[in-house]
């Protein structure tokens, strides 16, 4: 028999105003069990905090009830209280007579007697309590980065800084991500390789980080502390440890028609390539699909010039594997395709544009060497369109996005500014919605554009792109401040898409159990309190794969995120939750219902020999439950059809007995 | 009057007004746009401010050409042509304001005109 | 006809600890009326609560047994309404067979924001139980005090 | 294979040429299209009002008669077969005007949306195919630039016609492909010609089809087709473009790529 004590708190009049604190004190020391009744003014108090402290010294209690406010308020404060006084934290239960009582009811007889009962299932809980005591589990001291984007990057940069080991894996040959496709960064314009590629030969040279590029994810197993991660090696056909980056090769290659994905297609690159001259690491890849040699085996021209002897036709796919205690997820971000924008005439004219190929058509390294030249041409813009929102805040059926895409705004009004300050020749016309400008001295920036570089901005939508022969493009828009439909003959149409999580996110989120939205970002584990946290422990969120976002946004998410896995690789051990699930191996079946349901794997089976009549012993396939990847949320306990699967601190008695309780009046 | 009007254009269209966000697209689309003194995405916000009387009166409602161009390109699927259609249908029937008369009709036909050119225009202008 | 007016029907809760008991506590700190017939028990998620639970509750006598959980797709533990959706489905198209009627059972999603919603289902549901009157089908008479 | 078919009043009238050639074409491809006992006119534009209810009645009759007959409904005119399709998407997806609907006819069973309705052309897409068709083209059109003319009514609203992307459609196309034709790539090949406005203002009748012929001559199109008798009339009657490129229904060249136009 437990000895319980019970301590009703008054919450000042919060409590006190509508529920009889003394007839609750008084009706609970009734109960069978009881030894120590009383209330007192605030039991959150030091001095309230006393009274359960000495009440455990001077009644030798087991456990105890305090009826105040809801647990996810003050459990914790009473179980460390308990602890103090020598009492097994878990030996603790709260009545929520505020929130669930006292707040929501007027009349004070039934509250009171609402309270009583509360109280009464809370001790028949407490009855069934047994102490329990949370497990530990190691920490491997090494992150994994998921994407090597600026997130990824600043992310890996910093947990290195703090002398960590970290693992950076990139799909693409190079680490860099789409910051290397843009040309200059608002609100300051200064351009964007200047600040990235010192940042991706900081990686590239840090002793403590490693980067797999050209890799992908294959699998992920354990737990927070635990990961065991098998990645994919593609194989570049390229030996990395000999190749030096001379670039023999990639001039050499007879295949030159390649469209080339660093500038988006609009020029092309040969069937081996480097993706540009400052990609890390700087090793070539051969494209498999390309190349003559890989595919019909006659050519063989680059291993004839590489000096180094790098080429490597016969290289396969290798899987690495590798134990990690955090997982940063930095996948970033696409445009939409924007096949169902063709009033726009995407499809229909090269000069149409998405904004991420007018960043490339403006960059000193893209395929115009950074003058402004029309794709179908080659000719000089002189009239320039940009439509903002296009596939943004779209909430029409099955087409585009809801949300707002965050940084076309800004990144339109550069390109409006760059426009206007190169060419001064041009006219720019914005055709905007909104103008969505908060950001440190972003509103500035949009203004200059408008009253220094006299961009044209027009409050309201493009409707229709018309092509036409002679080349220009017919705008047809709305002018809504005007009242009037505009018409533009434009040279260049440009056209904000919006940005949508990576494919790749999708089946990574399944690999990882970490949850996302309906658009395919992460979700956080709280929108304020924990951003960058994914819901599963030990995964963590950096960049556009949680939400659209801006560079500056972007790196300082990369930094919370990486000392969020700094404090958790700073531990040697790892508290587990002590509700887990247990199976009572004398009643299991070895069934597998319960693996089936579990969300995390943490279940396993093992042969266990058991005792049976007569002297004779049996092997029986049974269930064990890894304590320290069992988060404790029940599913297995409700499918097990032998009863042999019960939750600890929420166990069927329990909450049986809490039911017999509030049923019985 | 206006208000009864006002539900009754919602009801009949089954538009929510409320999800424009004003970003004039239906406007920027339409090719009768030239020809209507009040424009697609005026329709939509002045039946949600109620109004409704200067839309009753104007003689925009005859120059939609139910095209549907602003109902597929609107982003938010705020269907401006279903609006349209709903206050001409106010008007239409009401006794009397027929807007095409089938006596009307010899004087405007020629030899080729498709039979779908005259069921249309009796079923868009006329109870 | 007075007796039942004066019916005050037994209501058991069962809320999830991550989005539906928030709620409810969400609901009061906004000072959201229900009735004090309610009486809530915290399971860490709606898939923990186990059928036998429901059914020990009509057996004991509480007059209806409503079930809070995360909306779909929010679970904290990802999956588990969905068990629940799919337990409930079962236990309350059995339990209708029995008698019990389907107003006295529910399976309710109430997110830790949504306060209002879980008051405003706990007023409806309360109401519901209420005009059905005390449930004398599943109750066990040995249980009886 | 056979299916039913609902002509529309015009095709009775003047279109037909739209009727004659698609009844022969279809014959030469293996499909027998049974019109319908006792159609009437739809009416020719989708009366909106979700209140209004006798003025879709006639296209329910004609859903309700191919279900009858357990066929699919194939139309050809591009206003009957928008008519038709809302009509049929309401009756599945409205269920208060479904109700009312049903009301009025008084059937047995209600009817529910079940007659699945078909453009020819996607008939020619989705069940004979456009690789057969073009197996089957005797008379290939070589060399022709010809421009689609969808309009309006074929694709939108989109989410209801499903019969392409109704920005970029490309079913026209293929066709004008599949008959050893090359199609012209153009903007306003989607855009309204203001038809519908023919009695009320033909200034706008003339504006809007004069850009769309515009355009069309602008991309060196040869000659336009559609599958909408208005269409046809107000680019031939009232376009005051300088070029005046024929308009042509895509029937009459699929008979006579088939070999079947008398």
């Amino acid at each position: 028999m437990q000895r319980i004590g019970v301590f009703v708190c008054w919450c000042g009049s919060n409590i006190a105003a509508t529920v009889d604190v003394a007839a609750v004190s008084e009706a609970l020391g009734h109960e069978p069990g009881v030894v120590f009744s009383t209330n007192y003014q605030y039991m959150c108090s030091e001095a309230g905090q006393n009274i359960i402290k000495n009440a455990i010294r001077d009644y030798q209690l087991t456990g105890i009830v305090v009826c105040s406010c809801s647990p996810r308020m003050h459990e914790a404060t009473f179980r460390k209280t308990a602890a103090s006084a020598g009492l097994n934290s878990y030996m603790v239960e709260i009545a929520n007579i505020r929130e669930q009582c006292s707040w929501i009811h007027k009349d004070k007889a039934q509250a009171t007697e609402k309270a009583i009962i509360l109280g009464r299932a809370a001790i028949a809980k407490v009855h069934l309590n047994a102490p329990l005591t949370a497990g530990e589990s190691p920490v491997t001291k090494r992150a994994l980065v998921i994407g090597g984007g600026i997130a990824g990057i600043q992310t890996a940069l910093d947990i290195a800084d703090a002398g960590f080991e970290v693992d950076i894996v990139e799909k693409q040959p190079t680490i860099g991500g789409k910051m290397t496709q843009i040309d200059k960064t608002f609100p300051t314009l200064d351009c964007a390789a200047c600040i990235l590629t010192p940042k991706m030969v900081d990686c590239a040279q840090n002793d403590k980080i490693n980067i797999f590029a050209y890799s992908e994810v294959k699998e992920v197993k354990g737990f927070v502390g635990n990961f065991h991660v098998k990645i994919n090696k593609k194989a570049r056909y390229v030996d990395a440890t000999k190749c030096t980056g001379c670039g023999e090769c990639t001039e050499k290659c007879p295949m030159k028609k390649i469209p080339n994905e660093f500038n988006l297609g609009l020029d092309n690159r040969h069937a081996i390539y480097i993706p540009f001259a400052q990609a890390v690491p700087k090793v070539a890849t051969i494209d498999p699909n390309a190349c003559n040699m890989l595919k019909n085996g006659k050519c063989g021209l680059c291993a004839k010039v590489c000096s180094a002897g790098a080429i490597d036709y016969k290289q396969k796919d290798e899987i690495v594997e590798r134990e990690y205690g955090a997982i940063v997820v930095a996948t970033g971000y696409n445009p939409i395709k924007l096949d169902d924008y063709d009033e726009y005439a995407y499809s229909l004219s090269k000069d149409v544009v998405s904004s991420l190929e007018f960043e490339r058509i403006t960059n000193a390294a893209g395929p115009t060497g950074g003058t402004l030249l029309r794709p179908s041409d080659g000719k000089h813009p002189h009239t320039l369109v940009f439509v903002q929102c296009v596939g943004s805040r779209c909430s029409a059926e099955g087409k585009g996005k809801s949300y707002c895409s965050k940084i076309c705004c800004m990144y339109t009004a550069k390109h409006a500014m760059l426009c206007r300050e190169k060419y001064p020749d041009t006219e720019v016309y914005v055709f905007y919605i909104d103008v969505r400008s908060p950001g440190k001295n972003y509103d500035e920036f949009y203004r200059r554009a408008v009253e220094e570089y006299g961009v044209h901005y027009i409050k309201g939508q493009v409707g229709k792109v018309v092509p036409r022969s002679d080349g220009k493009l017919l705008v047809q828009g709305s002018d809504l401040l005007a009242n009037e439909q505009v018409h533009i003959e434009a040279d260049m149409v440009v056209l904000a898409a919006a940005i949508e999580p990576d494919k790749s996110a999708r089946p990574l989120a399944t690999m990882l159990t970490a949850s996302m939205d309906t658009n395919d970002f992460f979700t956080e584990a709280h929108a304020k309190l924990r951003p960058v946290e994914s819901p599963t422990a030990g995964i963590f969120l950096s960049g556009a794969c949680q939400g659209p976002k801006d560079i500056p946004d972007t790196v300082a998410q990369a930094g919370a995120a990486a000392s969020k896995v700094i404090g958790l690789l700073a531990k040697d051990k790892l508290t587990c939750n002590p509700c887990t699930a247990h199976s009572d191996e004398m009643m299991c079946n070895g069934c597998s219902s319960c693996e089936k349901v579990c969300p995390y794997g943490a279940i396993s089976y093992v042969d266990k020999e058991f005792r049976m009549p007569n002297r004779t012993t049996a092997i029986r396939r049974v269930a064990v439950v890894n304590e320290a990847v069992c988060q404790g949320c029940g599913a297995c306990t409700v499918a097990c059809p032998s009863g042999a699967m019960d939750l600890k601190g929420f166990s069927n008695s329990q909450i049986m007995a809490e039911v017999d309780a509030i049923c019985k009046m | 009057m206006s208000k009864y009007d006002r539900e009754q254009i919602l009801r009949t269209s089954g538009v929510n007004v409320l999800k424009c966000m004003r970003c004039g697209k239906c406007s920027a689309t339409c090719p009768s746009y030239d020809e209507m003194e009040y424009h697609p995405h005026q329709f939509v916000y002045m039946v949600e401010k109620g109004e409704i009387e200067p839309l009753l009166q104007s003689k925009s409602l005859y120059k939609c050409l139910s095209c549907f161009a602003c109902v597929e390109r609107c982003p938010r699927g705020v269907e401006p042509a279903k609006l349209v259609e709903a206050v001409r249908l106010q008007v239409i029937r009401q006794q009397g304001m027929n807007h095409l008369k089938p006596d009307d009709i010899p004087a405007l036909l020629d030899d080729d005109l498709p039979q779908q050119a005259i069921v249309t225009a009796l079923r868009k202008y006329s109870k | 006809m007075q007796d039942v007016n004066q019916f005050k029907p037994k209501i058991v809760a069962f809320c999830c600890n991550w989005c539906s008991y928030a709620g409810a506590d969400l609901a009061g700190t906004n000072r959201l009326q229900y009735p004090a017939d309610v009486k809530i028990i915290r399971v860490p998620c709606s898939c923990r609560v186990n059928p036998m639970f429901i059914l020990r509750a009509f057996q004991r006598g509480a007059d209806g047994v409503i079930l809070c959980g995360c909306h779909p797709g929010d679970c904290h533990y990802t999956t588990g309404n969905y068990y629940a959706r799919r337990r409930m489905t079962l236990l309350f198209s059995m339990l209708d067979y029995l008698g019990i009627e389907k107003q006295r059972t529910r399976v309710e999603w109430v997110s830790a924001a949504e306060g209002a919603k879980f008051a405003a289902t706990m007023n409806e549901f309360v109401a519901a139980v209420t005009q059905l009157g005390p449930n004398k089908r599943l109750e066990d008479l040995r249980c009886k005090n | 294979m056979n299916f039913s078919y609902y002509p529309g009043c015009t095709l009775k009238n003047k279109a037909q040429d739209l009727d004659r050639w698609a009844r022969l074409s279809a014959e030469a491809l293996g499909i027998h299209l049974e019109e319908l006992e006792t159609w009437q006119c739809c009416g020719g534009a989708y009366s909106m009002g979700k209140d209004e209810i006798a003025s879709k009645l006639a296209s329910v009759r004609a859903l309700q008669a191919a279900k009858e007959k357990g066929q699919d409904l194939v139309t050809l005119c591009s206003a009957c077969h928008n008519v038709l399709k809302q009509a049929n998407d309401a009756m599945a997806n409205d269920p208060d005007f479904s109700l009312r609907a049903n009301n009025y006819m008084a059937l047995d069973t209600p009817y529910k949306g079940e007659t699945k309705v078909i453009h020819y052309l996607e008939l020619l897409r989705d069940v004979v195919g456009f690789d057969n068709l073009k197996k089957a083209v005797k008379n290939p059109l070589k060399g022709k630039k010809i421009a689609a003319y969808y309009g309006c009514l074929l694709l939108r609203p989109g989410k209801v016609m499903q019969m392409d992307n109704p920005e970029n459609p490309r079913i026209m196309e293929d066709f004008i492909r599949a008959i050893g034709a090359e199609p012209v790539l153009w903007a306003n090949r989607n855009e309204c010609c203001g038809g519908y406005a023919v009695l009320e203002d033909k200034a706008i009748a003339v504006k809007k089809s004069t850009a769309v012929m515009d355009n069309a001559a602008d991309q060196q199109a040869e000659m336009l087709i559609t599958a909408c008798p208005l269409c046809l009339y107000n680019l031939t009657k009232n376009s005051a473009s300088e070029t005046r490129l024929p308009v042509k229904y895509f029937t009459e060249l699929l008979a006579e790529a088939l070999g079947v136009k008398e």
